[in-house]
């Protein structure tokens, strides 16, 4: 399938909807899961939405700059997640819980 | 408005969403994390799609191959394979439809509102590693560096924590607290 | 002339306490006997002059002047404010005179004179102003001194209750009277009198209600500085002053600014018959009410005060009838006698060592010849004794008023007999019969010095021969009529006549004319032999006001006015206060504006119990605060 | 500019010599400025215009540090300057607190001073709030439980208006052509409705508080009763003219857009405070509560009269302005004295003052006769003008307004007869220079406008006709 093939068949706007739709479905995970894992998944698939979106977008305008970015954001998640699960190594030994709601200390 | 869709696109597509509500309803971490690095893989194949080569390779290798193999670590160390979340209420299910529907809403309405079609323009082999790399490191020298020093403060960070200390019970609600 | 007497208030006031006493109460008199002079002199001018001035005018600088406001400080010396002038500081020179003796051996002598010239100064204020803020400046600042004579020993709470009453009643005149300037000013543009009046008699506003209105609202000024129903119950109370202060400024000039405001403005009213009828009315029952109430009173001097409302009534009659020269001549005539009495009962007074009350009194005539003897020409003057000169002014109002309406006639009439009953009721129970007062042993009693029953004799002389200046015409054609003259002047071509329009001539038959005059004199008669039956022949003494029964107890208690007034008015008021105070500003505004600094409170614990600590809750937040961020980004 | 650097180095000064200063002294230091505004008055007249005389770069080029001058504002000047001398002489006991309030009090004329120069919006505003600083610590020194919850809402009060103020002032320098707070910059800006609806609205409730317009007032009577006399002096005599002065020189010029649908919202509550505050003062017992409502009463017709946007009521303001900042610190004067030598100022408990002290009779007298507006007093011709101006409003209102000369009469009298009259044990104490000279002063205030008011007339007439052109202009267009 060539490059022009597919430009002339999808719409920017549907990997829009999809990466949207993606987007959701991360944001209702991390919503509605209590498991702290599970929660940082759903981040990752929430970031993966936009990197998605962000390489769409590159594509179609024809600028690389998306790309990078896109590259970043991974370097980012990364971080993230190394830094997360720490956290969440920590919290379980000291809890025996990854339970989020179980962690109601974070008020004035 | 489907039927005009190329095929992989939509099976694509159909795949993506498909195993990424499995991430988010599966009640066993294991299938999660497992349905999460399926949907990552279906993503590096619309990186593809998208002429995104080295992206797609780069997302298998970190997301599909580091992150989501620390996350099954880490689940397997805390020995959290077997279904232990409590369910939550159905209030709280609902709630977080209704948030998450409604930023989906208003995020799509958006794009309905500012719907100017983005021109086309598309240049052969920005995806590929040279051209990416060229960018990479001339204009984006500095931010990428920066990420270098971002990655050593996660790695001290992420050590640091890991450390196991004596006495940092802090985290232990007073009522568990009293009891041991 | 007008700011002799305010030097002599800043003389007095300032330094009066270092100069001896006679030279202070010398000095004030002094001062007005000068404006005196230069009155009289200023009057020749006016009318001995070749050619006749309608008026002499000075303007002395611009008061205010705004956008097309515009006021000047000026002085208008026609006749009309020649007449009140001489009235002013002629019977002025005698009270201070009188004064120096009467107040001697007050401490606060320089402060009465300071009042005293003040007094006067801002009465001249009141008639000589050429325009009508001018005249309010008088009016008010009269009112002012009245309050502070009226409290002059400040020490005793019911005279300064007095005097506050007299003030605050007064100043419900006031603003009628300045609403009515207003209206003026928005009708004509201006508050000059001549331009008004010309405005008025071209025609500017050719609609009557407006003249009424103005009308009106001048005539609630002058309720209130005259003593007419509503506005009377201050004046019986104001006698808490020095006798001088009843004589001169409640008998003799400050309550007859009211007369003065209304012929001034005989241009307006005589647009509107309807404000001339209201005036007349109100004249009427206030004549007769007050003489009512006299018959009643057993302090001397409270019966002079219900007496000069009902004289003041009779002139507002006389205005409500259209005969302006008629109140004019009333206004003088009473000065003369009602001074007369004033200073009479302040001798009388001062004889019994500060006694009032009548029924303490008898017997006097003996001990005081020469107060007996002019008192007895007041009394006879203000009665209408023929051919003195309460008389001739009595019945030019009674004629005018039987030309304008023969049931308005009626009614005077029977006011004039009361005056007769009350006055020589007083008359006969003070001066004849037996001393009954056992405080005061009768040899104390003592005549008056010379100082006192000089103004006295020279007021008696007045009061004789006062009726000469407006004589009427059945006695000749030649000499009668003065005042009627004077005022319809036309302004020798110039257009500034004080009457803007012919008076109604009274034209009666001699005949008719003497049929009235014998109706007044037969009353008269009438009311001195009852009374001198009763009170010399039978030696009747006056009943105490606590053993009145039936009428004469709501006589003696005023028809219980002033506690009428106090339920509808003050108490309201002070409920008013009272009720805003405790529970409008306190309760009601007060816990508004608390209740917003609770009510931030409250929502403050509200919204804490957001932050309870748990992420997801968190979440949720974040989440609805994007999507509501985007949505307002969006629409 | 030097009027308002002058007195804050002279309150650094206060400060600095602590108990050692004489009252004299800083008398005259305060007595200073107001030989400069003779120097002003004489070399920039009171014709053509608002004319700066200092302007320098501030925050940027054009938020610039602009004082100046014209009749207006001299007129307020004057009265700043004349009255804290007054204050200092008589209105500051002699206890722990002297010199700390005589250093406030400087402080405060500086920054009124500039309140009252302030070409620039921003500083306009720096200079309004800075006036409100001094004054809250005035007020905290004094006595009494509830100390620091009068002040708080005090502050609270007038704190929020000026908030308000602020996001006009801001709005207003947002739409400005090259980002400026100039005054006329900022009156250049055309709204339509709605906005200066809003942005008039803001900058009016900052003015209606201070002034205070009936529903803002619940914080003054307690203020003013709690504070020491120095600063309810301040407050009555000078900072409440800071809002009259704001309508007159910021709201009319700056939002005339909104005149129409504020004017009758604002005269009606006016003329309901006139009688609210006249109807509250018949039977307060406390002297200076009285005085406190009878001000709220008299400043209210003030509020009124601007609002008619005649020449009568904006004159007319101008004049009973200056006078009422006269009479109300001499009453407040008088009551303070009153309380040095008896310890109370209820007015049950006093009586039969006027027995030994004459001279204090003769001033207290003069000042009450100038509050009832008597003619020849200086009450008089600015509640003529003011009255006139809304009775050319509206006829019945203007007689509702007109029954505060009765109400007045009513409870300024009530007062004298209370305290001065009738027999009663307390005296006087014999008056001291200072407070002969304060009451001097006073005085001289109180005849000379009685007898010359066109004096000030002519000094502001000239601002006055300037602004009122700006609105009848600004109505032009909008109808």
């Amino acid at each position: 399938m060539s490059l022009l093939n597919i430009f002339n068949q999808v719409e920017i706007s549907h990997y829009i909807y999809l990466s949207t739709v993606l987007f959701a479905i991360g944001l209702f995970g991390v919503l509605f899961r209590r498991n702290a894992i599970i929660l940082l998944m759903c981040i990752e698939l929430m970031l993966n939405a936009v990197n998605l979106l962000f390489t769409a977008f590159s594509t179609y305008m024809g600028d690389s700059d998306g790309q990078i970015f896109v590259f970043f954001i991974m370097v980012v998640a990364a971080a993230e997640a190394a830094v997360g699960l720490a956290i969440l190594v920590l919290v379980y030994r000291n809890t025996r819980k990854t339970d989020v709601s179980f962690l109601d200390q974070l008020k004035g | 408005m489907f039927q005009q869709l190329p095929i992989p696109f939509l099976i694509l597509s159909f795949l993506t969403i498909l195993s990424a509500l499995y991430v988010v309803t599966s009640k066993n971490p294991v299938h999660s994390v497992l349905a999460l690095i399926f949907t990552f893989f279906t993503i590096s194949a619309h990186y593809v799609l998208l002429n995104a080569q080295f992206l797609a390779v780069v997302n298998l290798i970190v997301y599909a191959g580091a992150i989501m193999v620390l996350f099954l670590f880490v689940l397997m160390l805390l020995n959290l394979s077997k279904d232990t979340e409590p369910v939550k209420s159905n209030w709280w299910g609902i709630a977080a439809a209704i948030s998450a529907g409604s930023l989906l809403l208003i995020i799509t309405a958006a794009f309905q509102v500012s719907g100017e079609a983005i021109a086309k323009n598309p240049v052969e082999g920005i995806g590929l590693v040279k051209a990416l790399g060229k960018v990479l490191f001339t204009r984006f020298v500095v931010p990428f560096e920066l990420t270098g020093i971002l990655f050593l403060a996660a790695m001290v960070g992420a050590v640091l924590l890991g450390k196991r200390e004596k006495n940092n019970a802090v985290l232990i609600p007073k009522e568990e607290r009293s009891d041991s | 002339m007008i700011f002799l007497p305010l030097m002599g208030f800043v003389v007095n006031g300032i330094l009066g306490k270092w100069m001896p006493k006679s030279l202070s109460g010398w000095l004030g008199t002094a001062t007005v006997l000068g404006s005196f002079v230069l009155a009289v002199m200023n009057f020749m001018e006016l009318s001995g002059g070749t050619p006749e001035i309608a008026s002499i005018n000075t303007k002395l600088f611009t008061f205010l002047s705004v956008g097309d406001f515009h006021v000047d400080f000026a002085f208008q010396f026609d006749r009309l404010s020649a007449v009140m002038t001489l009235i002013i500081t002629g019977i002025g020179t005698l009270i201070h005179m009188y004064s120096i003796a009467y107040m001697h051996d007050d401490d606060g002598l320089y402060k009465f004179f300071a009042y005293l010239n003040l007094f006067i100064f801002n009465m001249l204020v009141l008639v000589l102003g050429s325009n009508y803020l001018m005249l309010f400046f008088g009016w008010e600042g009269v009112g002012l001194c009245s309050y502070l004579l009226i409290g002059f020993w400040y020490k005793n709470v019911d005279f300064g209750k007095a005097a506050r009453k007299a003030f605050v009643m007064n100043r419900i005149g006031d603003l009628g009277l300045l609403m009515g300037l207003f209206l003026i000013y928005d009708t004509y543009g201006s508050f000059e009198y001549q331009e008004v009046f010309r405005q008025v008699f071209i025609g500017t506003a050719d609609s009557t209600a407006v003249n009424t209105a103005i009308a009106l609202l001048l005539f609630i000024g002058a309720m209130g500085k005259s003593a007419q129903i509503p506005l009377y119950t201050w004046l019986p109370d104001a006698m808490a002053g020095p006798t001088p202060v009843s004589a001169l400024i409640h008998a003799a000039t400050m309550v007859t600014a009211g007369i003065y405001l209304v012929i001034r403005s005989e241009a307006i009213y005589a647009l509107s018959p309807f404000a001339r009828e209201i005036v007349m009315w109100i004249g009427l029952a206030t004549s007769i009410m007050a003489a009512l109430i006299g018959l009643k009173q057993n302090d001397i001097k409270k019966v002079l005060a219900y007496s000069t409302v009902s004289q003041l009534g009779l002139m507002f009659i006389a205005l409500g009838c259209g005969a302006y020269t008629a109140a004019l001549f009333h206004v003088i005539t009473h000065a003369f006698f009602k001074a007369l009495l004033f200073l009479g009962s302040g001798s009388v007074i001062h004889g019994m060592h500060h006694e009032q009350d009548i029924r303490e009194m008898g017997g006097l005539r003996k001990k005081m010849p020469i107060t007996y003897l002019t008192f007895l020409i007041g009394t006879l003057a203000i009665t209408g004794f023929p051919f003195l000169s309460g008389f001739f002014s009595k019945d030019e109002i009674l004629v005018s008023a039987f030309t304008h309406n023969p049931l308005v006639f009626g009614l005077a009439l029977i006011s004039a007999g009361i005056t007769g009953f009350y006055m020589f009721r007083m008359f006969f129970v003070t001066f004849h019969g037996t001393y009954r007062n056992h405080h005061h042993p009768f040899e104390k009693v003592h005549e008056s010095p010379l100082l006192m029953t000089l103004p006295l004799l020279v007021l008696a002389v007045l009061s004789v021969v006062g009726g000469a200046v407006n004589l009427p015409h059945y006695l000749g054609e030649g000499i009668s009529g003065g005042l009627h003259h004077l005022l319809s002047y036309d302004g020798g071509g110039k257009f500034s006549p004080i009457l803007m329009y012919p008076e109604h001539v009274i034209e009666l038959s001699h005949t008719a004319e003497i049929g009235l005059l014998a109706m007044a004199v037969s009353v008269f008669v009438i009311a001195f032999l009852y009374t001198r039956n009763k009170y010399v022949v039978k030696g009747a003494v006056p009943e105490a006001d606590a053993d009145q029964q039936g009428m004469g107890k709501v006589l003696s208690n005023k028809f219980y006015v002033d506690e009428a007034y106090d339920v509808a008015f003050v108490a309201p008021l002070e409920g008013a206060s009272d009720t805003l105070t405790h529970y409008v500003d306190e309760k009601a505004i007060k816990s508004a504006v608390d209740g917003v600094g609770k009510g931030g409170f409250g929502l403050s614990k509200m919204l804490s119990k957001i932050q309870n600590g748990n992420i997801e809750y968190y979440l949720v937040y974040m989440v609805i605060g994007i999507a509501l961020l985007l949505a307002f980004n969006l629409f | 500019m030097e009027v308002i650097i002058i007195p804050i180095i002279a309150s650094l000064v206060v400060i600095a010599m602590g108990k050692r200063i004489p009252m004299w002294l800083s008398a005259l230091f305060s007595l200073l400025p107001i030989l400069l505004v003779g120097k002003y008055f004489q070399q920039m007249g009171v014709e053509g215009g608002w004319k700066t005389i200092f302007d320098q770069p501030w925050i940027s080029d054009n938020i610039r540090f602009t004082v100046g001058f014209d009749g207006l504002t001299g007129i307020l000047l004057i009265l700043t300057n004349a009255l804290v001398p007054v204050i200092i002489l008589g209105g500051i006991r002699n206890d722990e607190n002297r010199v700390k309030i005589t250093a406030l009090t400087l402080f405060m004329q500086g920054a009124l001073n500039g309140v009252f120069m302030a070409q620039d919006g921003l500083m306009f505003y720096i200079f309004w709030e800075l006036a409100l600083i001094p004054i809250y610590f005035i007020t905290l020194t004094m006595s009494g439980v509830d100390a620091f919850k009068i002040t708080l809402r005090f502050f609270l009060y007038t704190f929020i208006g000026s908030l308000a103020m602020l996001a006009s002032l801001i709005y207003l320098f947002l739409h400005t052509a090259n980002y400026s707070f100039a005054f006329e910059s900022l009156r250049a800006v055309e709204l339509s409705h709605t906005e200066s609806l809003f942005v008039g609205g803001g900058i009016l409730l900052a003015f209606l508080v201070k002034i205070p317009v009936l529903p803002f007032h619940s914080w003054q009577a307690d203020t003013y009763t709690n504070t020491p006399a120095a600063g309810t002096m301040l407050l009555s005599g000078i900072m409440l003219k800071m809002g009259l002065y704001g309508l007159l020189r910021w709201f009319l010029p700056l939002a005339p857009e909104s005149i129409e649908f504020y004017q009758p919202w604002v005269i009606g509550l006016s003329v309901a405070g006139v009688l609210y505050g006249a109807l509250i003062a018949i039977r307060q017992k406390d002297m200076k509560r009285l005085v406190a409502f009878s001000s709220l009463s008299h400043v209210a017709l003030i509020a009124a009269g601007i609002f008619t946007l005649t020449d009568a009521g904006l004159e007319g303001s101008v004049l009973q302005m200056f006078v009422h900042g006269i009479n109300a610190v001499g009453l407040f004067l008088v009551i303070e004295i009153i309380e040095r030598s008896t310890g109370t100022r209820i007015l049950g408990e006093l009586g039969g003052l006027a027995k030994n002290n004459r001279l204090f009779m003769v001033f207290f007298m003069l000042i009450a006769l100038g509050t009832v507006a008597v003619p020849f007093t200086n009450g008089f011709p600015g509640e003529l003008l003011l009255l006139k101006s809304v009775y050319t409003y509206n006829h019945n209102l203007a007689l509702m307004a007109g029954l505060t000369i009765i109400f007045c009469a009513v409870y300024i009298f009530r007062m004298v007869q209370f305290s001065m009259f009738g027999e009663g044990t307390g005296t006087v104490a014999a008056l001291k220079w200072n407070e002969i000279l304060a009451f001097g002063i006073l005085i001289v205030g109180v005849i000379g406008i009685g007898f010359m008011p066109q004096l000030i007339i002519d000094i502001v007439h000239n601002s006055i006709v300037q602004i009122g052109q700006w609105v009848s202009e600004a109505r032009g267009v909008m109808s």
